[in-house]
């Protein structure tokens, strides 16, 4: 975050910082917003087909979780979590052409929206079953496990999603073996058209920790920074063996389900107090603290994401769709060594 | 006037409901919402919240609940939201449900309906998209069900809520709103197990169900036109117990078969039939029973991939003029 | 229990039948017993084949459970649940005939040990699949619930199934529609060899079912009394529309996983612990205490539960097998009013 | 030595984990007990609790964190304790495992094994008896493999471990101790996807895979004998891919095919076989391709009912002698 100015007076190194990765998370999370509204546009244009997902609202959730990640680590997002491929190093032009189904998306043309993952930045492309990557982090975890490796596998799940019993087998496990994995719960209030309340007859997804021989926290998810402080707590003592745990962020989803649904069923009242505890507003609050000028940061921060967002959209545009024939390809891995693994066949 | 197949099956869950105050309808979504697709749109107003109960997102508890409440004489309609989620629901499915009365010796049933919007060409991806009849047309205790009209949408499904055992009825997604015709005023049924000829012809036939059944159709008006061969159509509409005498009754009539379906090729129902009939009409067969179907992998997202797994009218066409020059 | 003698001193009508079904249960206990141990010897003979899972030791579960139970109500035996066959009062010598695969078993041979069930009784004939019968149960209570019925739906289930998916699914959703099921878990500290630490990071699954937003309630599995005591109690406030509840039974196994098993990897001084609250002794104790002459009871009972095992073996021996064209039979329901559906077809 | 089809299993671990350490074994009770058949017998005391993984009651679980380990490099070998509660984990098999490779474009892999003891004949009744084999050799993604010996047992097993792909494994409970053979004393595999000649014959042929391929080889040597009919016997060894060529060579060569297997008929991959050769090899045939299998209904427990639904020696002459006289 070289670039942007309005920086706080100076300080100690350690300071300075924290002060840009602060400044880069806004930039992060202003980028996500930036970037899904594009989506949304670009879908109501017919230029992205299939299901679209926007994370609009949740957007401090995937930016303070990620925050805390390192190289090595592995992640599984869930269906509305875009922000996570941007905020682990995925090229938002790749992200971009996925979306299109264009070549050079992350699953080639092969799969829509965010199945298609990326593993070179850590993340798993889940399938659309809801609650089914949860055992796959707690195998990832084990991995680390086993070969005693500082990593720690996160799995987003919706509160939806809590009902599978994926989850359930999965949180047990890693709850008996202590597993490296934290399981995030975005809770939005809402799976589809159904609240809360015809969902789980308990306030807390977290409460359900306990049932498994761990610790569950809940917190604010539209407040980045309380998401990033406990993301830095919680992943820190699971990285350090402290085994499992559950972070339950409180949230809401702004759009309907999917850019198909205009979500007549929910209370616009309940959507309007949601709106007035938007993350960024917010974190710009805390900037402002902090003794940025953020009206300037702000400017700086928009123009370079537009900048960001255009260069991926025209990027995806003029990337090529996949030749019919590949089809056929990249069904089975062709004999080789472990370390080929990644690479085509 | 005319209804669409979504339309139809919405009607014949109004109709079975009003008939019959032990049917009701289960899944996610499908109470306020009315279902992802619309499908089950008015319900909850005219039965209420008793007999329209959303769920959690638990499709193995859907099926499972379903089949607790069959058993004690109830008629539960349970719906996946995709038919690719039946893969959760699946040993509630292919254990509890199909084995319940054998199990029980005969002194139980399991009237239940599962119904399972499937199929592909929407753009839907790997998981949109799936066509899973076949994993249960192996499963004696179900029977299996794919309307590919409004007509036998809304038949089949009476029927299959009538029947005392698990039926799966599996709706195609491409076929919602693209497919209408002008049903009977009064009540009618689709019994299971039936095939239906669409069309009568002399020098080929198609076998196929659900969403190629137009693209059949389509395909052969144009060799009817273009190449004057005549072409028998027949749409399976039960996929399990199967219509042997149907199947064998085409096959031997014109002695040379095409099998299409949406589903993949390899372990589709395609090779059941086409086994049946190269078993049971072998004499009368003047060619090999060939098959066209999607490609052997995931139906990919991007269009031209997308476009070139699934059959279309003109792959039809031209695998009906190949088998017509043998 | 008209035939048993050796009553305490003559009280009130109250009383007097409150200390007849209290000598019925010990009745029902022992038969249990007698019955099972039966079966272990009828399995060494080859009179009895495929799988047989004793559940000598945990006899107080499903005695205590089922004598709360009243006619229309719906259980759901776990694979060890043979008692719940006979509590429910099935034919004795049906059951056998099932076990031994003949006619008149309650599958007509279709299906092994306990797969068959008999509807007429309640009792549902699980799968073999753990934890898949919670779902079902649920249904049945959901019917119940829909039609204002006044019954309860009971689901057993072991500690190890508890780590299935299907047993979290069917929890959750009766917790949000409170519906009338109870879930009985026999915690007996092992799934075949797996021991209690290995399945799950806690002490007690019935801590699982405040996640669900219901109840959990903890007795010893070994003391029929206490059983009695919390099934009518819990029973009773579920069929009252109190909602769902869970009720965790802590017990022990004594034979192996099944009779294939030597259970190796147990701890022998584990064992003689536990055999050591063996629940039999336990409730003569407390008939004792009610003034009971237990020693003259024990002898009646025995020999009755000999006669009834004897009897039950006789019938089931002298059964027929089903003719081979009946695996064809059954398969599928005709088409008949609802009234005739648990008819043969 | 004369080593059993179970013991040449157990071998393949021992080798594969001594000689990959990122091979590791996970599933119920296969640690201290050693696997409910002792497949996994004598591992735990060799490699350690951190690569012999004591599991919950938790299907899905166990195949998604195989998932999960394999795409880090791993190679997880994973157990269903009976194939029938493969169901299930039929969601982790048939989406996450299957379709990994494709949705992330090639760049990613599962090197996964799915063991699953498998097959009737034991007084296993409905729930332990199960051949599930065709719910899976449908799913592109994955490998089917079904050994008939101990050799392909221990070499396909191997074969199965060092394969980039999710592999479903089937071992056949009633083979476990009632086949046993000699094997190389050095490193062996058996490769996947070629089918294996058991005999060559000249009049009819067979093709099978596990649990009735030594029943058929029992009734060719019949055939032979009492009737003078020299059988072909094609142990398919890999469901999928299926070993096209040898299957079309072999049908081209006697114009006659019995397809046997102990999966039910319907559904069964008999099917898909008979479909295969019934259009690749048709101008070849000089009768109709047959099946048989079990018959289409669940495996009931008691004796008369399971032996009337299972294919057996006697039942295989039956229909070879019937073939030969078409
Ligand atoms: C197993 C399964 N069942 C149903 C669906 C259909 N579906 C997609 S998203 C969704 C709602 C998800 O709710 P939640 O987990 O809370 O996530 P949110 O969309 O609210 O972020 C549903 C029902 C699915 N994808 N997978
Ligand atoms: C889904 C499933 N997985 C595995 C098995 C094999 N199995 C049968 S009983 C058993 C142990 C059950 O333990 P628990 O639930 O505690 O009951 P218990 O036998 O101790 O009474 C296992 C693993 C099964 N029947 N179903
Ligand atoms: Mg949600
Ligand atoms: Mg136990």
């Amino acid at each position: 975050m070289d670039d942007v100015n309005g920086a706080p007076t100076p300080a100690g190194p350690e300071l300075n910082a924290r002060l840009e990765f602060e400044l880069n998370l806004y930039y992060q999370m202003k980028l996500i917003r930036a970037f899904e509204d594009r989506v949304s546009r670009l879908h109501r244009q017919n230029k992205i087909l299939g299901g679209v997902y926007s994370g609009a609202g949740q957007e401090a959730i995937v930016t303070g979780i990620c925050s805390a990640l390192r190289p090595g680590d592995f992640v599984a997002p869930l269906h509305r979590d875009l922000g996570v491929f941007l905020m682990m190093g995925v090229d938002p032009g790749r992200l971009m052409a996925q979306l299109m189904g264009k070549e050079n998306g992350l699953s080639r043309g092969k799969d829509s929206f965010l199945h298609g993952g990326d593993l070179e930045h850590g993340i798993f492309g889940s399938t659309s079953m809801l609650g089914s990557s949860l055992p796959i982090a707690v195998g990832a975890a084990l991995k680390f496990q086993i070969k005693r490796e500082k990593q720690v596998a996160v799995a987003f799940f919706g509160e939806g999603a809590a009902s599978r019993g994926d989850v359930h087998e999965a949180m047990n496990f890693a709850g008996v073996r202590r597993l490296p994995v934290i399981f995030v719960c975005e809770n939005n209030r809402f799976a589809y058209s159904t609240p809360l309340e015809k969902q789980m007859a308990i306030e807390d997804v977290a409460a359900r920790a306990e049932a498994y021989g761990f610790k569950g926290h809940v917190v604010s998810g539209n407040d980045l920074l309380a998401v990033v402080q406990i993301a830095e707590r919680v992943i820190g003592r699971t990285r350090d063996g402290g085994g499992p745990a559950l972070i339950e962020c409180k949230t809401y989803r702004y759009r309907g389900h999917s850019e198909h649904d205009p979500a007549l069923y929910r209370d616009k009242e309940e959507l309007l107090e949601w709106q007035s505890r938007d993350p960024i507003p917010r974190y710009e609050f805390y900037l402002e603290k902090r003794g940025h000028d953020v009206r300037h940061v702000r400017e700086q921060i928009d123009e370079r994401t537009r900048q960001v967002v255009q260069a991926a959209v025209d990027f995806a545009e003029n990337d090529a769709f996949p030749e019919p024939q590949e089809a056929l390809e990249d069904l089975y891995a062709p004999p080789a060594g472990p370390a080929n693994l990644n690479g085509r066949s | 006037m005319e209804v669409t197949y979504l339309a139809a099956i919405n009607q014949a869950l109004h109709e079975e409901m009003r008939r019959d105050e032990n049917v009701f309808v289960m899944g996610e979504d499908v109470a306020e919402l009315g279902g992802a697709f619309k499908v089950t749109e008015g319900l909850l107003e005219a039965f209420g919240e008793d007999r329209v109960i959303d769920t959690p997102i638990s499709e193995a508890l859907i099926v499972g609940a379903g089949v607790g409440a069959a058993v004690l004489g109830m008629r539960p309609v349970v719906e996946m939201q995709f038919s690719d989620f039946i893969s959760c629901a699946f040993d509630q499915i292919v254990n509890s449900a199909a084995t319940l009365r054998y199990r029980h010796g005969g002194r139980a049933a399991c009237p239940l309906v599962i119904r399972a919007p499937s199929g592909a060409g929407i753009h839907g991806a790997l998981f949109h998209s799936q066509n899973p009849e076949a994993w249960f047309t192996r499963v004696p205790g179900l029977k299996v069900v794919a309307p590919a009209t409004a007509y036998d949408a809304k038949g089949l499904l009476k029927a299959a809520i009538r029947d005392n055992n698990p039926v799966v009825y599996f709706e195609h997604k491409r076929l919602y709103r693209s497919v209408r015709e002008d049903l009977p005023e009064g009540e009618f049924v689709v019994p299971i197990g039936v095939a239906e000829l669409r069309q009568e012809g002399r020098d080929l036939s198609v076998i196929t169900y659900g969403g190629t059944v137009h693209q059949v159709l389509d395909a052969a008006r144009i060799l009817d036109k273009e190449d004057k061969v005549s072409v028998e159509v027949l749409d399976l509409r039960t996929l399990l117990p199967l219509d042997r005498e149907a199947i064998l009754a085409t096959a031997r009539k014109t002695g040379k078969v095409l099998v299409v379906h949406e589903d993949r090729l390899t372990g589709g129902i395609g090779g059941e039939i086409a086994a049946l009939i190269a078993e049971h009409a072998f004499d009368a067969l003047d060619a090999p029973v060939r098959r066209l179907a999607a490609l052997d992998t995931h139906t990919a997202f991007s269009p031209p991939l997308e476009e070139y797994i699934l059959p279309n009218t003109n792959k039809i066409v031209e695998a009906l003029r190949s088998l017509a020059a043998y």
